[in-house]
């Protein structure tokens, strides 16, 4: 029964996956996309990578969806693609390459080595040490902390990138469009409501990732999700991006994080390693000061380059 | 060999490529805490302190004799991240430290946000993506982790993209946009590599990588996928879609970081995954094609290059044609006898190479883009008198092509010496065509630029705006630089190679590939060198110039072709396809 | 039991399948954020059907995450969708005006 | 045929439909959309990957799973910048499409005169 579903699961995946490369409609292809990420989620259940499922339920079927319709509003290009202006021809060995590469993916998956090497072990044996229960936060935030500072100064760099697309008049203003709603309108209404629920879900997301599936990242994107909500339905604006809070706040979560890898070298004899005793709470410190930063980040990356001056 | 038991713990001094990575990030963290005209400031104070950890970094390993390496978090491979500096990654965070400080100051004076021009938008961020283009370098050149890298590589991305757009106008937009979305597919690409490589061997250490590794069908897919998203990200011909467009409207100290620099970061992965992770695995079949790529975009680039009518876009394709040249050292490392990639001196002249691009290209953009800020214009024709008027300039364009041509006296000589020598000593002679002629096409499209402003002005004087001193000579240091880099970097050469530059033998090869560079000039560029050839002298000339000038055209047609989108995307995959058959092909016969 | 909980999974899932045909067909506004909808409400009970048979608790953390998003996915498409929306043509026409 | 190979599979299958889609669609939007398939199916290899390497009681590997998390936010990343490249290029040009270039930029109409 298993099989079944994961079968039906995959040609799903497949179908909607195809839907989305090829559909007419931006529109249409973007919501295919949206309920693809919903689709993956559930695949990564069945992979067992539950933390992946909350990852990829809030920023693949979650942000990423928003930011693309978004840019497929503002585009106008909900209208039928207007045929094909890439050259025709080259579609067939197109095709015809794009399923070799796939054909020689599929073979490597069957040539795999019959016992499969894997760090579980390690992990397993290091991870009392680490004194947080979940495998992956103790990965993310111990054995591979580097790559997990590095994902943060990603984010930064791609809002430097975003931020620099703003025209010049509009250089340090607000991001995004004024957004306007009924004020007793439906929306609004859910933009009292779900707010509230939503940060207290993110809230317990990110508590509950020292030991069960969860952590800052995911509790930030219903953070920052619940925030561009309040924003969308006009009750609050977005702030100016030349606000020393707003910078400040952007960086704290990175430089707190550096600040505590270097104590490291004091207390525990390595850069971003922690002295006994204190890990969990350590580990916990980091992310609750990349909390705040990743929902502003996060935020601010899907409001896109400043459009308007300061005035609101 | 790696030496296998240093990898496990960590040396004395190994902090310091801790510091060397997050000194830049945290530079750029507190740039944008501080806004506006205190990010140049931040950058300012960096560029000293990052130059500092370098030397440092370099004076250390020097003392040692040993690879510096760092466990982070005290984790050990494969479930920690090693951070680990050998001479090769030594040498490129000098000189990267070097450029960098070159182009800050350079930028110094164009970049100022208290000024109207180019506004506090572009001329802030500029000192960010400055250093955040220099912390993910330094991040490439120490990471051990095939994971680490990628997150590396895309951090170079985000830093560069925005770099080729700073100016804001529609072109450079599209520009930035097709870089971007062909850098991503790289990337991709390359972490698919990666992926493979966990799936088959639990780690992605380089060092493990190497111990670990096979020959079998998901090594060969690893390192076809992943060498060809390095090649897309380094804009390897036919796979440089972004490049020319990305130069053409960006202000030249963009240019310089794009050019001289972030290429390099996947270039140098490139020999990571080759020569440190993979080198049993590649195949002599392999290894030729990747050079045989890197000669056809010596030809098609330095053609191009002769064929354009503006300055900044002859440097540009100039860079098309150079980063043809950084891979001739692949097929001359391959050691027949263990059938595998060896460290030797191919790989030290191919990396001589990558350092006297680095200096060499971002001085010559430089100059390029003062030649152009000081005339309005960078329309090679019209160049006449600017020698008269910007003296240094033109010594700065002169000494970065010398180095470029690799003729005496440069590290690039040094470099094409030993990369001849190994051709030799391989028995590979074709390889000797291709660094010869490759040489010639370099003198053509420097000597094409040196005679149009070493021309008398026809009319009025041509500078419109004076030029700051300080770019001049930040944009000559770095070409002299080029020539003394190289020398300094390396240490110890074999002595016979430099026994004796002045010999009749070498100043006449120099003198050939000089003479071959006039040749080619004179007969492909668009306004001939001697335009007043008496064509009763030779009637033979006017026909072969006709069919250079077919020549020229057909190669910026297949040029323009090839960078369509459509046409570049399926020879991505071809390239893919094409490795992963030698591969697999190769180590069958 | 676990049988029967996969079954139900299956045609959950192949009951949010069906709904995507109106959109393959060319639909209107409406059908596509009710397919979004379906999605947000199918995923989730698939979730919680794959938690009940797998015993991990946490599975309903997705659920909820999921079930919050799609929500708010929904309010971004009414806000985003060209013409939906009175809201939205407003500030569409803005910025019209300034491009 | 267990999760892993047929997650695997579909894997690889993410990837070329991805990828012709890159390839063959003419809108950047659309091609922003392939990229994130293409992401997509490599990530659920590493996923199938880590499966197959369950052991100790842990139902997978947690190193890669713990790599993919980075991964998933590096792709957003990549995407939220490329979105924010292509509405200013709208905004900036009132075109969206990557092929138009104007001659300045254009080396044969260079290379003809």
């Amino acid at each position: 029964m298993m099989t079944f579903v994961n079968l039906l699961l995959a040609v799903l995946l497949l179908a909607l996956a195809a839907w989305t490369t090829l559909a007419r409609n931006m529109f249409a292809a973007v919501v295919g996309f949206i309920a693809y990420g919903a689709l993956l989620a559930l695949a990564w259940v069945q992979l067992s990578g539950i933390d992946i499922a909350l990852t990829e339920a809030a920023i693949g079927s979650g942000l990423t969806g928003l930011l693309l319709l978004n840019a497929a509003s503002r585009l106008h290009v909900n209208a039928n693609a207007g045929g094909n202006t890439g050259r025709s021809r080259l579609r067939v060995p197109a095709a015809l390459l794009s399923a070799a590469v796939s054909g020689a993916l599929m073979l490597c998956v069957f040539a795999l080595p019959e016992t499969p090497p894997t760090l579980a072990p390690d992990v397993a044996a290091n991870l009392a040490s680490t004194e947080v229960r979940n495998p992956i936060t103790a990965v993310l935030l111990a054995f591979r902390a580097m790559d997990t500072l590095l994902e943060a100064i990603v984010l930064l760099f791609a809002l430097i990138g975003v931020w620099s697309l703003s025209s010049d008049p509009h250089w340090g203003g607000r991001p995004g469009l004024r957004q306007y709603s009924e004020p007793n309108g439906i929306l609004a209404y859910t933009a009292r409501v779900l707010p509230p629920i939503g940060i207290v879900v993110g809230a317990y997301i990110f508590w509950t990732g020292a030991d069960y599936p969860g952590g800052k990242f995911q509790g930030a994107t219903l953070l920052a999700a619940m925030w561009l909500l309040v924003l969308m339905a006009g009750l609050a604006d977005a702030p100016p991006i030349r606000r020393t809070w707003l910078r400040v706040a952007l960086v704290a979560g990175p430089l707190a994080f550096i600040a505590v890898g270097f104590l490291g070298l004091q207390t525990a004899g390595a850069f971003l390693a922690y002295p006994e005793g204190f890990v969990k709470p350590l580990i916990i410190a980091i992310e609750l000061a990349l909390l705040p930063s990743l929902t502003l980040v996060l935020g601010l990356l899907l409001l896109g380059a400043p459009l308007r001056g300061e005035e609101p | 060999m790696p030496p296998v038991p240093e990898q496990a713990v960590t040396s004395a001094g190994g902090l310091l490529l801790v510091i060397a990575v997050l000194l830049p990030f945290v530079g750029v963290l507190i740039g944008i805490a501080l806004r506006g005209v205190h990010a140049r400031r931040v950058a300012l104070c960096t560029l000293p302190l990052g130059l500092a950890i370098a030397i440092a970094i370099a004076v250390t390993v020097l003392q040692s004799g040993a690879q510096l390496t760092y466990l982070l978090g005290g984790w050990a491979p494969p479930l920690g991240v090693a951070l680990r500096a050998d001479m090769a990654a030594v040498v490129m965070l000098v000189v990267v430290a070097v450029v960098v400080c070159g182009i800050g100051i350079y930028a110094c004076d164009d970049f100022n946000p208290a000024r109207e021009s180019p506004g506090p938008r572009a001329s802030s961020t500029f000192w960010l993506l400055l250093l955040a283009v220099w912390g993910s370098l330094n991040l490439v050149f120490v990471s051990g982790d095939l994971f680490t890298l990628y997150v590396a590589l895309e951090l170079l991305t985000f830093a560069g993209v925005p770099l080729v757009c700073l100016d804001g106008r529609g072109d450079t937009l599209r520009a930035a946009l097709r870089y971007l979305l062909f850098a991503l597919l790289g990337s991709l690409l390359y972490l698919l590599g990666a992926v493979l490589l966990y799936g088959a061997y639990g780690t992605l250490d380089i060092a493990l990588l190497r111990a670990a590794s096979v020959p079998e069908p998901v090594t060969w897919a690893a390192l076809a996928l992943a060498t060809t998203g390095l090649l897309a990200k380094t804009a390897l011909f036919p796979l440089h879609i972004w490049l020319p467009p990305a130069h053409a409207g960006a202000p030249a100290a963009a240019s310089a970081v794009l050019s001289a620099l972030v290429i390099k970061g996947s270039w140098f992965l490139l020999i990571r995954l080759w020569f440190d992770a993979l080198p049993g695995v590649v195949t002599f079949s392999a290894a030729q094609v990747l050079g045989a790529l890197g000669a056809i975009a010596i030809v098609v680039g330095s053609v191009v290059a002769l064929r354009q009518a503006r300055l900044k876009l002859l440097v540009a394709y100039s860079t098309v044609a150079q980063i043809g040249y950084l891979f001739l050292m692949f097929p001359l490392a391959f050691d027949a006898g263990s059938n595998m990639l060896v460290h030797d001196a191919a790989l030290t002249g191919g990396i001589l190479q990558g350092i006297s691009h680095a200096t060499a290209k971002a001085s010559m953009f430089m100059a390029a883009g003062l030649i152009s800020a000081a005339l309005g214009h960078d329309r090679i024709a019209d160049l006449a008198g600017v020698a008269r008027a910007m003296p240094i300039t033109v010594l700065t364009f002169a000494v970065a092509g010398i180095a470029l041509m690799g003729i005496v006296p440069s590290g690039a000589y040094l470099a094409k010496k030993l990369l001849l020598e190994s051709a030799a000593d391989s028995g590979q002679w074709w390889w000797t065509l291709v660094l010869q002629g490759g040489a010639a096409f370099t003198a053509g499209y420097v000597v094409l630029v040196l005679v149009n402003v070493l021309r008398r002005p026809g009319g009025a004087h041509p500078v419109i705006k004076r030029v700051p001193a300080v770019s001049e000579y930040a944009a000559l240091a770095l070409a002299v630089c080029s020539l003394l880099l190289a020398l300094a970097a390396l240490g110890p050469l074999p002595a016979h190679l430099i026994s004796n530059p002045l010999a009749a033998g070498e100043l006449l090869a120099t003198l050939l590939v000089l003479l071959g560079g006039v040749l080619l000039a004179q007969g492909l560029s668009l306004h001939p060198l001697f335009a007043a050839a008496p064509a009763a002298t030779m009637p033979a000339s006017g026909l072969l110039r006709r069919s250079a000038g077919a020549t020229g055209v057909m190669f910026a047609r297949i040029d323009l072709l090839a960078r369509g989108w459509t046409v570049a995307c399926i020879s991505l995959l071809v390239v893919a396809l094409l490795f992963g058959g030698l591969l697999f092909f190769g180590a069958r016969g | 039991m676990a049988d029967v909980l996969l079954a139900a999974a299956g045609i959950i899932l192949v009951t949010v399948a069906l709904g995507l045909v109106p959109i393959v067909r060319g639909a209107s506004a409406t059908d596509n954020i009710l397919a979004v909808q379906l999605f947000g409400t199918g995923g989730v009970a698939v979730l919680l059907l794959l938690g009940a048979v797998s015993g991990a608790e946490a599975i309903v953390d997705v659920a909820l995450t999921l079930a919050l998003l799609s929500a708010f996915v929904s309010v971004a498409f009414v806000k985003s969708y060209p013409a939906a929306s009175s809201d939205v043509t407003r500030s569409s026409a803005m910025y019209e005006c300034r491009a | 045929m267990n999760a892993a190979d047929l997650f695997g599979v579909v894997a690889a299958l993410l990837v070329g439909i991805g990828l012709y889609g890159l390839i063959v669609n003419p809108q950047p939007l659309r091609k922003i959309l392939s990229f994130n398939v293409i992401g997509n199916g490599v990530f659920l290899l590493f996923g199938a990957i880590a499966y197959r390497g369950a052991a100790f009681g842990l139902g997978s590997d947690p190193v890669p799973q713990a790599l993919l998390i980075t991964g998933l936010v590096v792709a957003f990343s990549a995407t939220a910048l490329a979105v924010a490249l292509l509405l200013r290029l709208f905004e900036a040009t009132g075109s969206d499409t990557l092929s138009s270039e104007p001659p300045a930029a254009n080396p044969s109409a260079a290379g003809e005169q």
